[in-house]
């Protein structure tokens, strides 16, 4: 992983957020970087292959060319991308919320997919999760184990892979929240979307890509009573500013 | 394609009558050719020209102080202080969402926030309502589920979150859904843009997707005629949606407002183009000159006829500054949409279309815009009504067992949690939703200032039906408590009516007496009606829907530290009633759910006291007074309790209540007595809500406090409150399962 | 018995999907490619015999598998050896 | 050419479309019914002669049409008479 230079010291860090056409969450990305979490939101156009000297990226939620054939499809193609694969293969922190982690398992940077809700419909609620790993760039500022509650909303937020690369990823720690009940437990119940072994969101094998689908910026305020998402941004903030550690 | 005039027989089969055939040719000049009349025929249906309902609207007030826009624009603007507007409207997009249930259901979002956004303003929050037919009709599960998948796939999709809404089921609506779509957004009062064109000379641009031959004559022979078995043969292909392309036209819209470059935009809605050329025109007094060679078509071999009548989706047109094209089409194609010049604003008031350099069409603007007939259609009560309002509340038997009444009524259709619905919508996106579904009216905060704004819709059509005049004020008066409720004050009102076939007397007469209400009660709350759509011809086999005035309020937060939920939150906490419970029974859903009966007159309505109500509970809420507040209406107080139990996000409260025995126990817990609120607040500030109650001469009654983990009522109540919120959480989820 | 099940946009309906995938395809550097419509394919096994199955299959697209409205369908069975 | 190409879920991923369509088939009655799999068909029209389609065809599939991770793709080939 890329250790940012030491000493990033107390310097605004600066996210960039990628636009695709039909990103939706962008703007409020950047809304809750710039005025709530104390970071500097940087939009980044998806034309645009220039990163503007980012100290890291976020792919944000929507439905990127609409998601028409596959979501994360089509946005995996958009100019800006590969130079945010050639950021994240170089080790720079990159997290996708929602349509972002669909659009980094497209891209290949994290593994398996995101298909079809089992329920055929759109979910939106506020859902229990749990932390598994808090040893993650984008963890560190949580308890292992900790329970949060974080809004999703979504079609195609169904996770899935093959049997070997399960087992990897599940043997490797890479499955960095699930989906649990109000009482930290994996069950059937809780799992809004039908996704294998509850799983809400994972890192890649180097540990500095992280996608996952619910919403950590649109539960950073308290808007709905909901505010736990701040602290996977304060983990972020905190593991560049400590020259990369938790 | 003949461009040869038409005869009197095919004027008919465009839904034109002989004399409206031949005031038409009057109005011209001349007999039109086959592309004229099919542009006339539109504008002078139902649907465009309101002929109908036109002179009985004139009624309704829609003036105020804080109007900047009322009825006549794309939708209607109310400012809310620090140099903003909120722009709102809601809209009918009923026979097409039956027909095609996700797509009529999803166009019907899109065109109402493109109503919306061109008016310069950014759409930040949706909201809808729906009526179907009970559960044993056979369409009903495909109807619902489709419907709700579309305005959730529509809405979702385009990145304005769905925040609010209601849904009925009622057999009156098997043959004959309800789909009404609401938009809201927020523009600087300097940056509202209106649809009026002006500048001879001024190039006119289309932008957005290509047209199809899609919907040809939606508006004149679907939203202005009943349905029968010849429906099948009259369909047009189906409008398919495209909100991807919505967003992007938001974004593209929304940028090149900021530019100056353009003098006036209208979306492509019902009769897409010609309506919006014949329209934007009018307003500007000037005349259009359009080439149909130059608009972009998704298909080679589409006519005039239909390029004119098509509406296909996601389509402006606009009225630009000479000189600034290209302003125009840089930003377009920023976004990656289509824009075209395809003619250019005149000054003779002559429609010109012209097509493979020959001249089509050539008609003077003001007949085609305002010259349809004004209809003042024959009124009369139904013959049946009296027998229906007749009741007799000694041939009610008291329920038995008063806790499995509850449970019967917290898990039926009308009553049970919406959340089966509003899970399918996005309510987050866009970061400013403070209050989601599930409380007596959404919250969304206004970004860059301290306001937030609360919205609700409502209309109890068996009230309606029973009288339409207290139905329609209830309405009015129900949604403006229901804001209310949330901490808001009431600002202005947009309504959508749904009625049957205003040829017929009885409906008319409903539509008259509705309006009448409307009229009353926003007069009594001096409320502004600043937007709104009429929808005629809800009919199946010559069966009408229930009236269904639905109204839809926005409300003002001045300090968004001071507002409400309907939730109870601690224990221990007193529970109030503001209003009076009287022994009325008539057209509620105890009467309907449980005995089968859907008679008698509804709840009795005093404008003045609910007036009353409504200003202490607002007060009371900025005064940090209450916890919660919540309204009473289906279901009386009994269901209202238990939803303040069991709606909120964390445990489910219960409550220990006294029952007040003056009145019938059921009327007392299931009566929907109006002007009526149930708060809770911790026990020090009885006395200033007291004081409050009795300056404004509200009746108060402390009923009880929240406490423990059951909801008991007198001795008649008892019940976990767990178990009565997974029975009300999952009953729509199983019936829509077939449980 | 295995049936296929083609689900296809109808002519002259709008098909954003297919737009949209098209689009993706020329900027992706594939010319000359039109036309793109975007369906659903289906395959199911069937308990029954052919003329049973297809009265069925025929049943399930017009009451689920196609949207008659805006959609058309056509099938194709066959022994299902190959499971 | 027209190509119509099917995307269909690899064997073995789970597939949560085609078990909700067969659990909805059931609920519609429709019993004996098992192995229900949702895929993707698409039709298209290129320009050139078969071999260079075929392999553009091929490239497009691999590069967009099909995600490799979980899904499956085939596709045919046909002179665009029927146009
Ligand atoms: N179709 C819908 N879409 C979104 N939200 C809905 C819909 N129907 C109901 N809701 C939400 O569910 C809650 C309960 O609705 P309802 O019973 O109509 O409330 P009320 O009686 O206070 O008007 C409200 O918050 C409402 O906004
Ligand atoms: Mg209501």
């Amino acid at each position: 992983m890329r250790r940012p230079r030491p000493g990033a010291g107390s310097r605004v860090m600066r996210c960039g957020v990628v636009s695709f056409p039909g990103s939706l969450d962008d703007a409020d990305t950047v809304h809750a970087l710039t005025d709530v979490l104390g970071f500097e939101g940087v939009p980044l156009w998806h034309k645009d292959r220039d990163l503007h000297g980012v100290d890291w990226i976020l792919l944000p939620g929507g439905f990127s060319y609409g998601d028409y054939l596959r979501s994360g499809a089509l946005a995996r193609f958009a100019p800006v991308m590969d130079t945010v694969i050639e950021f994240a293969r170089s080790g720079g922190l990159v997290m996708g919320l929602c349509n972002g982690f669909q659009v980094l398992c497209e891209a290949g940077l994290l593994p398996g997919a995101l298909v079809r809700n089992r329920s055929m419909m759109f979910v939106c609620d506020a859902v229990h999760l749990r932390v598994e790993r808090n040893d993650t760039p984008f963890t560190g500022a949580c308890e292992p184990g900790e329970r949060l509650v974080l809004p999703i909303k979504h079609g195609e937020g169904c996770y899935v892979a093959d049997d070997a690369t399960l087992r990897r990823i599940e043997e490797n720690g890479q499955v960095v929240v699930r989906y649990v009940d109000a009482n930290g437990e994996t069950t059937d119940a809780a799992n809004p979307n039908g996704s294998l072994n509850n799983i809400a969101g994972v890192v890649n094998d180097a540990g500095n890509v992280f996608g996952m689908m619910p919403h950590a910026e649109h539960a950073c305020e308290g808007l709905s009573g909901l505010r736990d998402g701040a602290k996977f941004f304060r983990s972020v903030d905190s593991w560049l500013k400590n020259g990369g550690r938790a | 394609m003949s461009y040869e005039p038409v005869d009197e027989q095919t004027a008919l089969a465009h839904g034109l009558t002989k004399e409206e055939f031949a005031e038409l040719c009057r109005g011209i000049g001349r007999v039109p050719n086959l592309v004229e009349l099919g542009i006339a025929s539109v504008m002078w249906s139902e649907h465009c020209s309101y002929k109908s309902s036109r002179a009985v609207l004139r009624d309704l007030p829609t003036e105020g102080p804080q109007v900047l826009q009322g009825p006549g624009e794309n939708a209607g603007a109310v400012a809310i202080g620090d140099g903003l507007a909120a722009v709102f409207k809601i809209e009918s997009h009923n026979h097409p969402s039956y027909i095609e249930p996700y797509q009529g259901a999803a166009t019907g979002v899109g065109g109402i926030m493109r109503d919306v956004f061109t008016m310069g303003a950014r759409p930040i929050a949706n909201m809808n309502s729906l009526r179907f037919g009970s559960f044993d009709h056979p369409r009903t599960r495909y109807l619902v589920s489709g419907v709700v998948a579309g305005i959730g796939g529509y809405g979702n999709c385009v990145g304005v979150p769905t925040v609010g809404g209601e849904i009925y089921f009622d057999r009156g609506y098997n043959g004959n859904i309800l789909v009404n779509a609401f938009t809201l957004g927020i523009v600087r009062e300097d940056g509202i843009f209106r649809a009026e064109a002006s500048g001879v000379g001024n190039p006119v641009l289309y932008v957005g997707s290509k047209t199809g031959r899609d919907g040809i004559h939606g508006a004149s022979l679907l939203a202005s005629s009943e349905f029968d078995d010849e429906t099948e043969e009259k369909r047009p292909t189906v409008q398919v949606g495209d909100p991807f392309t919505e967003k992007l036209l938001i974004e593209a819209c929304l940028e090149l407002m900021e530019k100056d470059a353009i003098v006036a935009i209208q979306d492509m809605g019902a009769a897409g183009l010609t309506s919006s050329s014949v329209e934007m025109a009018d307003r500007g007094q000037v005349g259009i000159r359009i080439d149909l060679d130059r608009v972009p078509k998704r298909e080679a071999r589409i006519t005039p006829y239909e390029i004119m009548l098509s509406e296909s989706q996601e389509r402006m047109l606009i009225v630009a500054r000479a000189g600034s094209e290209h302003v125009v089409q840089e930003v377009f194609q920023k976004w990656d949409l289509d824009a075209a010049v395809i003619g250019e604003v005149t000054d003779d008031r002559m429609l010109r279309v012209l097509a493979e350099g020959e001249e089509v069409v050539a008609m003077p603007i003001d007949p085609l815009a305002n010259g349809a007939p004004v209809y003042e259609r024959h009124f009369a009560p139904p013959a049946k009504l009296a027998d229906q309002q007749r009741l007799s509340l000694g041939d009610v038997p008291p329920p038995g067992d008063y806790d499995r009444t509850l449970k019967q009524l917290l898990g039926s259709p009308n009553i049970a949690s919406r959340r089966w619905v509003y899970q399918q919508y996005d309510q987050f996106v866009g970061g400013n939703t403070m209050v989601r579904p599930g409380s007596d009216a959404a919250v969304v905060r206004v970004k860059g200032t301290n306001k937030a704004l609360a919205m609700s819709v409502d209309c109890n059509s068996r009230y309606c039906q029973l009288d339409p005049y207290v139905g329609a004020m209830t309405a009015v008066v129900e949604s403006a408590r229901n804001v209310v409720c949330a901490g808001a004050e009431p600002i202005g009102v947009t309504d959508c009516l749904n009625f049957g076939n205003p040829e017929k007397p009885e409906i008319m007469w409903q539509f008259r007496e509705a309006i009448k209400g409307i009229r009353d009660a926003c007069g009594a709350l001096g409320l502004p009606v600043v937007s709104g759509n009429v929808s005629f011809y809800n009919e199946t086999d010559g069966r009408a829907i229930p009236p269904t005035p639905t109204i839809a309020m926005v409300g003002l937060i001045e300090d968004v530290r001071h507002q409400c939920t309907q939730w109870f939150e601690n224990d221990g906490d007193l529970v109030v009633l503001l209003g009076r419970t009287r022994e009325e029974l008539g057209g509620t859903e105890y009467l309907a759910t449980i005995h089968g009966i859907e008679k008698g007159t509804p709840p009795w309505m005093d404008l003045a006291v609910e007036k009353a109500v409504q200003r202490v509970c607002l007060r009371a809420i900025r005064e940090d007074l209450l916890v919660s507040a919540h309204d009473v209406s289906e279901g009386g107080l009994a269901v209202a309790l238990a939803e303040c139990c069991i709606s909120g996000p964390g445990k489910p409260l219960g409550a220990e209540i006294d029952l007040e025995a003056s009145i019938r126990p059921d009327a007392w817990l299931f009566g929907e007595s109006q002007s009526r609120i149930l708060v809770s607040l911790r026990s020090k500030q009885l006395t200033r809500l007291r004081e409050l109650a009795a300056d404004n001469e509200v009746p108060l009654s402390v009923l009880g406090t929240v406490r423990g983990s059951r909801l008991r009522a007198g001795r008649l109540i008892d019940a976990d409150v767990q178990e009565l919120r997974d029975l009300w959480s999952n009953a729509l989820g199983d019936l829509m399962e077939g449980h | 018995m295995q049936a296929k099940v083609y689900v296809t946009p109808k002519a002259g309906v709008l098909d954003p999907a297919g737009k949209a995938t098209e689009r993706a395809l020329h900027s992706l550097g594939f010319v000359g490619v039109h036309d793109v419509r975007l369906g659903r394919y289906i395959t199911m096994e069937i308990d029954g015999d052919p003329a049973d199955v297809t009265a069925r299959v025929d049943d399930m697209c017009r009451q689920l598998l196609a949207n008659g409205v805006i959609e058309d369908y056509r099938f194709e069975l066959a022994e299902s050896s190959e499971q």
